[in-house]
């Protein structure tokens, strides 16, 4: 059952295991653990960003594609049901009609940034889909009839997911069970699906031709998988779960703009995530996002304690100032990049494996690479 | 590198896409004033570039966090030429250039220094990995950004350009910006010194060696690691010039000036096939041509001019139009 | 022509072809010794891959190296390059301990070193790869042209290709680029990796020839190889590693009339 | 002691408008300190300041924004810095029935059809702002060309304008990309346009951030060449540096410390200058006005919190501002404000070219339309 | 009878032609030699056989249909099937799933394997099975779920030939299967070959430098010299040609 639940793909940690448990448990319960909206909003954000996330691992961490334009899906699919809700009006069938339009045009679009991704050098591609992502956020905001312009959509959903509605007049263990608690529950549902389903998706033997690709594109063609079309249907995959990734944050925000969902900023996060998680792990997608977010949420208030403790030396305040949470932030990147290469899951699992100095077996030959992203350097394979 | 078969076609696109155009403007003045304007602002472009792709290409890093050594370049002027009013106030061109000199060699030696530190502390544990490079470098630009923002503030500081590099020269009915041609002078001595440090001397041979195999380089007996840090450095500097030169084009700079100008940059390594500085001064060009021409005829269009050009090019050559032989 | 001219004679080192007291154990540190490794041991990350290496490799003879695939050969050079660092253990070249020092100053002290992977670099024409071997000079024009001569006549895939990204050379003829780019300057020690993977018999021929000329102008050469001809033609000297260690150190020609010694150390006959 | 009045302050602390942000923080802790003279207490009541870091994004200001009026108890906020920000947390006002005191946020749909009757606004709005210019230039005769943002705010802006002019005439509309850095065809096509016109000709410039185009306006030498003049808007500090190059330039504007007359603005400039060796800027004076507002307002209702109380008591009420008087108007709860019509002027002791009063404007005289549905 | 034929097949790279016009058959149940100094084209003219390059002129077939025009991954599908000079596998992935791969990409049928987004790779048992089979074949069990990175070389090279067997085609293509192979581990690499021999429906062509070991395997021998073919037939005879014997062997220097 569990083995059929996590497609045979186990945490081969048990550190890292009892962490996923947690994490598990403590999004199903949130609600009742930390009351507080700030706290409802952090996790609801954790699991929109895992499926994004995840999804974006699917692309950079399986099939070894770096793309910028991963947040194009994300806003399509938040742009849909924002769209979709403002024009029909709060409703179930706007959000399906939303959703279903945005995966349309996130296939079409990703179907021809794959086909597009072969003609060019993977470093090369992604710095087309950076000036792409720019273009698309610059056309979001451009289409100000139909998306709002810079000023985004404000919209509703159907009652039984709005704060007035009210599941049961009476508190359960403390919580009075609103709509934002049931749309909470939705997105948990949503997010615990796709996210079971890329885990299979990535252990498929689809998904063995992906790492393949992503290991030696040049072998994976000459033993006959048309890569193109393994490449192809990978963006597109990742597009459509980042489209729904969208269409969940949409439905809990109630707000959609170019920032919250197009920006260059968004792009830096889901990366960070990837590599403090682990690329090419997917498990990894789920720790990051928590992690994170976490981070991210409470680091501003961290600060404030911690500038308040040293306010008499000015110098040291200044740089622990809370407006300059952005300066910690971009160190975490830098040291995340620098003492986990390969990400929480590749340490915890590498823990794991590793002994005590061991002598190597008969001959092992080459370095024992564990880095997903060398093979991004491959761009030329020799093929004597 | 071999410059004795150079492939002169896409020189030509710079005459051919001027000329082309030609007819749908129509008036002579028109044209002559945008064509000057847009070959002077591909030049700035191409001097803020030039560091990148001179790292890139030699280096093979790709550097995200490019930005805030042009940003800090800026922010250095504007305090050297803020302690210089006297210069920068007079009307003469050369005691302004008193100022401006000193301005531009100051940035080039502090974003020099502060490059050194990057490759020491950000680039050198990932050389050879660029999705890695790319994770590092945009949170050294973040931390750059960050601090900026600390010693200089998060507001908007002016920097107001000399004296007497202000207004224009008149040819005829055609306004061309004094500031330009004095950015294509610039311009002109970076992209020769370039020219000749690559193709002219070893060095150039010596890092592109290092970067594919670092330990063959050392082991025939050169010091690969001062190289490279030279190399950093010098790329860091260039980007500080290129700071000054943007903010007194701009006469004002801002902390995210650098995050501003990284997707342009980009842009135009594509067009030129990155790592190529022929390459980046041909995509410079045009695309400060392209900006001024679909400006005018389509303005529309010129939101999306950049990428428009970018990917005309790639579908004629999918490398940009000077491929390194990778 | 006669190579043997062409060669500038090496100023200053002492021709010595004696065959006596080959057992590097036996003697005094450079008594006649231009490399001398000393119960060096390496560790790569985690893993202990030496676990002290004594070699010696005598002035002007060829010495070769041998062992089973994965015994240690190869990180046995590497660690002479100081590409790895030895964690224990002394290796003195010329009367310098060498032991800490960094590759490009090994590099200069008169060591040339041909990767097992070639080291090719595959951006660079073959002109470029040459000149950057040629240390002394600026321009591909002020290269030895008699050496380069030379070296055309044994490796003609070297003129053949001269303005040729060396990444588009065939497997031989990168093979070919690096042994030639170790010659092109005169060098006191050749350190090669198997010279020999991947050529086609005539230019086997051609590479024991040169290596025969280098020696003859008082080159010291150390070889790891799997080809039996040099070993028979050319080695003065010969070590047998397994497992991290020098099993067997001593003359070639006593190894080569020994069979059941090369049965017990490396199951072949040569 | 009564309970405490909690006010949260949602604004951007960070991001791209962390410099105005940070402006109307310095203005509203000011402005607080001189209305309740120094005790930070109405009605016996003490106020307490909630700083929220909306970092110029919607989705972070709407979830900040609710956060404060449920966890963090808020009475009322104020803020935010940015529109799009401001236009995703309308909704949550009314989601908690309390008040959301916009300041600075300038989208006329704020005040418009997105509005609802917990939003009030201490900011001037985009209309305002293009009235007031409208009015400055408006002389027969006068043949306009407007250079403007391509996008929504830049659009809007020069309808309005164009919509309050009755005089002059629009001979050409501009509209850039926002991030544009060279103005030169844009420039070049308002004056192929113009070139050959006779009269008086001028261009609005109606631009928000980024890298304005004076610079290269000024570089044209238009002025002397076709005897065009150049108009526009007032700006922080920083951003008026550009001006100097235009002696004479004329344009309307809400605040500029040295143009409005009363012992609010002189209060606030002194302390300023007290406390910072510089004088108070553009937003320092919103942020300002907004406590005015506020404690004007909890005086009325005697600390009284409850939106029921706090909507009847702010509507049409008038208060004291560094800006001059301000009445919220019934229909919008839009504050209403004098616009000061100025001409600049080069002094060589500032660093930015100094507007000189031309005229003050009155409310009166401005039809600022009412756009909302009540 | 599928054999493979190449007609007129040519290739040029600026001024050089590494491939010119070689004409030649491959019957299957013979083991064909290809041997030629270096850069003589050996390996390029497999390229153009496996669709790692297209020819500039010149048709590939096998069996009588014409390959000429198709990929490298629509050939290997039809039956033509290369291991590499230098080896060239993936290295991050055990060696299990390596085999596995290659074991689902051409068999008819399998191929659509690749595209099953829905099932546990590990629990297609048939091709599970199949996949042990081979690595048994190879003596490679023990290490099956190790990182192909961490192999020793030897090991490597057998894995190579793993992958090629496990695609079953009709032609086998090895290019210097035993280069910079110790004496010990080579044999294992030529029995295998050997092995493969006795099947008499399958073709192989032979890169190898090594006159010892060609001597022993090759039914024929295809003299590549300058990109063309120069001399082709029984292995005695070709060697004592006088082109083998000054072009290739040196002036018969080499006598072993
Ligand atoms: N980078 C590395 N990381 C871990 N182990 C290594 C590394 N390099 C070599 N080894 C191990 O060290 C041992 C010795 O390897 P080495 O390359 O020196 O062997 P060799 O004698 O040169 O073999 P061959 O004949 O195959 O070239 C082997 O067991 C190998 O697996
Ligand atoms: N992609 C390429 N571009 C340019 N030239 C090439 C390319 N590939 C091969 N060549 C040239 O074609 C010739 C044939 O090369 P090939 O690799 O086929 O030789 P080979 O017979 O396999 O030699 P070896 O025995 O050394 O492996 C060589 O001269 C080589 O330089
Ligand atoms: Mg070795
Ligand atoms: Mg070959």
């Amino acid at each position: 059952m569990l083995r059929h639940l996590l497609s045979n793909d186990y945490p081969r940690s048990r550190v890292l295991a009892a962490i996923l448990v947690l994490l598990f448990l403590g999004l199903a319960f949130q609600p009742f653990l930390i009351p507080g909206i700030k706290a409802l909003n952090v996790a609801a954000k954790i699991l929109v960003f895992i499926v994004l996330v995840a999804s974006f691992d699917l692309l950079l961490g399986y099939t070894g594609i770096v793309s910028f334009a991963h947040t194009m899906f994300f806003g399509i699919g938040a742009y849909g049901v924002a769209i979709a809700s403002t024009r029909m009006g709060a409703g179930w069938s706007a959000i399906l009609l939303g959703t279903a339009v945005a995966l349309v045009l996130s296939f079409a679009l990703a179907l021809a940034i794959g086909l597009f991704s072969l003609r060019v050098r993977a470093i090369f591609f992604s710095m087309i889909t950076l000036a792409f992502a720019a273009a698309f956020q610059t056309l979001a905001s451009q289409l100000s009839d139909f998306t709002g312009g810079e000023d985004g959509l404000t919209f509703r959903m159907p009652e039984v997911l709005s704060p007035g509605f009210t599941l049961s007049e009476t508190p359960v263990l403390g919580l009075t069970l609103d709509g934002r608690i049931v749309c909470y529950y939705l997105l948990f549902a949503t997010c615990v699906l796709l996210f079971l389903a890329l885990l299979r998706i990535v252990n498929s033997p689809f998904g063995r031709v992906l790492q393949a690709i992503r290991e030696n594109e040049f072998r994976a063609e000459a033993i006959g998988y048309r890569v193109v079309v393994y490449r192809t249907l990978s963006s597109i995959l990742s597009a459509l779960f980042a489209t729904l990734a969208g269409a969940m944050l949409a439905i809990w925000l109630r707000y959609n703009g170019p920032d919250t969902t197009l920006s260059f900023e968004i792009m830096l996060d889901v990366l960070l995530i990837v590599v403090i998680g682990g690329m090419g792990t997917i498990y990894g997608a789920a720790i990051g996002a928590g992690l994170f977010l976490v981070a991210q949420s409470y680091l501003q208030d961290l600060l404030r304690l911690a500038s308040g403790a040293v306010a008499d030396l000015p110098w040291l305040a200044a740089l622990l100032s809370p407006d300059r949470w952005l300066l910690w932030l971009g160190l975490l990147f830098v040291l995340s990049v620098y003492y986990f290469p390969t990400g929480v899951v590749g340490r915890l699992r590498a823990l794991r494996a590793a002994g005590p100095l061991r002598t190597p077996p008969p001959a092992a030959a080459g370095p024992a690479a564990s880095d997903p992203t060398k093979s991004l350097q491959g761009d030329y394979v020799e093929n004597n | 590198m071999n410059y004795k078969d150079l492939d002169w076609k896409p020189l030509a696109l710079v005459p051919v896409l001027a000329l082309l155009v030609f007819p749908f403007i129509g008036s002579a003045s028109t044209w002559l004033t945008l064509t000057i304007a847009g070959l002077a602002m591909g030049m700035i472009v191409f001097i803020i570039a030039s560091g990148l792709t001179l790292v890139f290409g030699l280096m093979d890093v790709l550097n995200f966090g490019h930005g805030v050594f042009i940003a800090l370049g800026a922010f250095v002027a504007t305090s050297v030429l803020g302690a210089m009013g006297d210069y920068t106030n007079s009307a003469s061109l050369w005691r302004n250039m008193l100022a401006v000199l000193p301005a531009m060699v100051v940035a080039m030696l502090v974003a020099g220094a502060v490059g050194l530190a990057f490759e020491r502390f950000i680039v050198r544990p990932v050389y050879g990995n660029h999705l890695k490079q790319i994770l590092i470098t945009m949170g050294g630009m973040i931390i750059g950004e960050e601090l900026i923002k600390v010693i200089w503030g998060p507001l908007q500081i002016p920097l107001p350009l000399p004296e007497g590099m202000r207004g224009t020269l008149l040819l005829g009915e055609a306004a061309v910006e004094k500031y330009r041609l004095i950015a294509v002078a610039v311009g002109v001595v970076v992209f020769a010194a370039l020219l000749w440090t690559l193709t002219r001397t070893k060095i150039g041979l010596l890092i592109r060696a290092g970067v594919q195999d670092r330990e063959m380089v050392e082991a025939l007996g050169y010091r690969i690691r001062v190289l490279f840090v030279g190399v950093f450095v010098v790329g860091s500097g260039l980007a500080g010039l290129g700071g000054v030169m943007w903010g007194l084009y701009q006469q004002n700079v801002v902390p995210q000036m650098g995050a501003q100008v990284n997707v342009l940059i980009f842009i135009v390594l594509i067009i030129g096939g990155l790592g190529s500085t022929t390459g980046a001064l041909v995509g410079a060009l045009l695309v400060g041509l392209m900006a001024n021409y679909t400006g005018f005829l389509v303005p529309k269009a010129a939101l999306f001019s950049n990428i428009l050009l970018m990917m005309a090019i790639l579908l004629w050559r999918p490398q940009g139009v000077y491929a390194l032989s990778k | 022509m006669s190579p043997g001219n062409v060669i500038p004679a090496q100023a200053g080192i002492a021709r010595q072809r004696s065959q006596d007291a080959l057992d590097p154990r036996l003697r005094g540190d450079d008594g006649g010794n231009l490399l001398t490794l000393e119960g060096v041991h390496t560790h790569i990350a985690a893993y202990h891959i030496l676990h002290g290496v004594d070699l010696a490799v005598p002035r002007g003879q060829l010495t070769m190296l041998l062992g089973r695939n994965g015994a240690g050969k190869t990180t046995t050079l590497r660690t002479i390059m100081g590409l790895w660092r030895a964690s224990a253990g002394r290796i003195t070249f010329a009367g310098e301990d060498i032991t800490a020092a960094t590759t490009p100053h090994i590099a200069a002290r008169g060591i040339a070193y041909v990767p097992e992977n070639m080291g090719i670099f595959a951006d660079l024409t073959v002109k470029e790869n040459m000149l950057l071997a040629a240390r002394g000079v600026r321009h591909a024009k002020q290269m030895d042209e008699k050496r380069l001569q030379w070296i055309f006549s044994l490796f003609p895939a070297v003129e053949k290709f001269w303005n040729h990204p060396a990444g588009k050379l065939s497997g031989g003829q990168k093979q070919m680029l690096a042994v030639a780019r170790a010659i092109v300057e005169p060098r006191e020690l050749l350190i090669i990796d198997e010279p020999s993977k991947g050529l086609a018999p005539a230019i086997i021929n051609n590479m024991i020839e040169a290596f025969a000329q280098l020696k003859a102008s008082g080159v010291t050469i150390l070889l790891v190889e799997q080809n039996i001809n040099f070993a028979k033609r050319l080695g003065d000297t010969v070590a047998v590693m397994d497992n991290g260690v020098v099993v067997h150190a001593g003359a070639m020609q006593a190894l080569a009339q020994d069979e059941e010694l090369q049965h017990s150390l490396l199951g072949l006959a040569l | 002691q009564a309970k405490e009045i909690r006010i949260a302050h949602v604004y951007s602390r960070t991001g791209p408008l962390e410099a105005y942000g940070k402006q109307t923080q310095t203005g509203l802790l000011m402005g607080l300190d001189y209305a309740t003279g120094g005790t930070m207490t109405v009605a016996g009541r003490k106020i307490v300041l909630i700083e929220k870091d909306d970092q110029g994004k919607p989705d972070l200001g709407k979830s900040l924004l609710a956060s404060a009026y449920s966890d963090d108890k808020a009475d009322l906020a104020i803020g935010p810095t940015s529109s799009g920000v401001a236009l995703a947390m309308l909704p949550v006002a009314e989601e908690y029935r309390k008040i959301l005191l916009v300041e600075p946020a300038v989208a006329d749909s704020i005040t418009g059809d997105r509005w609802n009757k917990y939003i009030f606004r201490t900011g001037r709005n985009s209309s305002q702002d293009a009235i007031s210019n409208a009015v400055a230039m408006d002389k027969p005769g006068t043949l306009v060309a407007t250079l403007a943002q391509d996008y929504a705010f830049g659009r809007d802006g020069v309808k309005a304008f164009k919509d309050a002019l009755k005089n002059a005439k629009i001979v050409h509309e501009e509209y850039l990309p926002q991030t544009t850095t060279d103005f030169t065809a844009g420039i070049q096509r308002i004056v192929d346009k113009m070139k050959d016109l006779p009269g008086r000709k001028a261009i609005e410039v109606i631009w928000a951030g980024g890298t304005p185009p004076f610079n290269a306006l000024a570089a044209q030498n238009l002025k002397q060449r076709y005897g065009i003049d150049v108009f526009t808007g007032g700006n922080i500090l920083p951003a008026m540096a550009s001006y100097k190059q235009f002696p004479g330039m004329e344009g309307a504007t809400y605040y500029y410390f040295g143009i409005p007359k009363n012992p609010v603005n002189e209060a606030m400039v002194a302390t300023h200058y007290k406390q910072f060796k510089a004088p108070p800027d553009f937003f320092t004076a919103g942020g300002f006005s907004a406590a005015m507002a506020i404690v004007t307002a909890l005086k009325k209702t005697n600390g009284e919190t409850n939106a029921d109380k706090l909507i009847p008591a702010m509507e049409g009420m008038s208060f004291d501002t560094p800006k001059g008087k301000m009445t919220f108007r019934k229909e919008d709860h839009q504050a209403m404000q004098s616009m000061y019509h100025f001409r600049i002027k080069v002094d060589p002791a500032f660093a930015w070219g100094v507007p000189e009063l031309v005229r003050e404007i009155k409310p009166e005289e401005m039809q600022v339309p009412i756009r909302n549905k009540r | 009878m599928t054999q493979l034929a190449t007609r007129d097949l040519t290739i040029r790279f600026g001024g050089h032609v590494a491939v010119d016009a070689v004409t030649c058959t491959f019957e299957p149940g013979t083991l064909t030699a290809i041997v030629g100094p270096n850069g003589a084209g050996k390996t390029t003219f497999f390229n153009l056989i496996s669709g790692q390059l297209k020819a500039d002129s010149g048709t590939v077939t096998l069996g009588g249909r014409d390959l000429s025009r198709a990929s490298a991954s629509q050939r290997t599908r039809a039956g033509l099937g290369r291991a590499f000079q230098l080896t060239n596998l993936f290295p991050r992935l055990t060696v299990l799933e390596n085999v596995r791969l290659a074991v689902q990409a051409t068999r008819p049928g399998t191929h659509r394997r690749g595209l099953n987004l829905w099932s546990v790779w590990s629990d297609h048992g048939e091709l599970m099975a199949r996949a042990d089979a081979i690595l048994d074949a190879v003596a490679m069990k023990a290490r099956e779920n190790e990182l192909v990175a961490n192999l020793p070389h030897g090991d490597q090279r057998k894995l190579e030939v793993a992958l090629l067997m496990a695609l079953e085609p009709q032609v086998y293509m090895f290019d210097e299967p035993t280069a910079g192979m110790n004496h010990a581990e080579a044999p294992v690499i030529l029995d295998l070959i050997r092995k493969l021999k006795q099947d008499r429906s399958k073709t192989i062509l032979l890169v190898e430098h090594k006159m010892d070991v060609v001597r022993e395997l090759a039914d024929r021998i295809v003299v590549l010299h300058n990109g063309a073919l120069v001399a082709d037939g029984a292995p005695a005879e070709v060697i004592a040609s006088p082109i083998v014997q000054e072009a290739y062997l040196g002036v018969a220097k080499e006598a072993a």
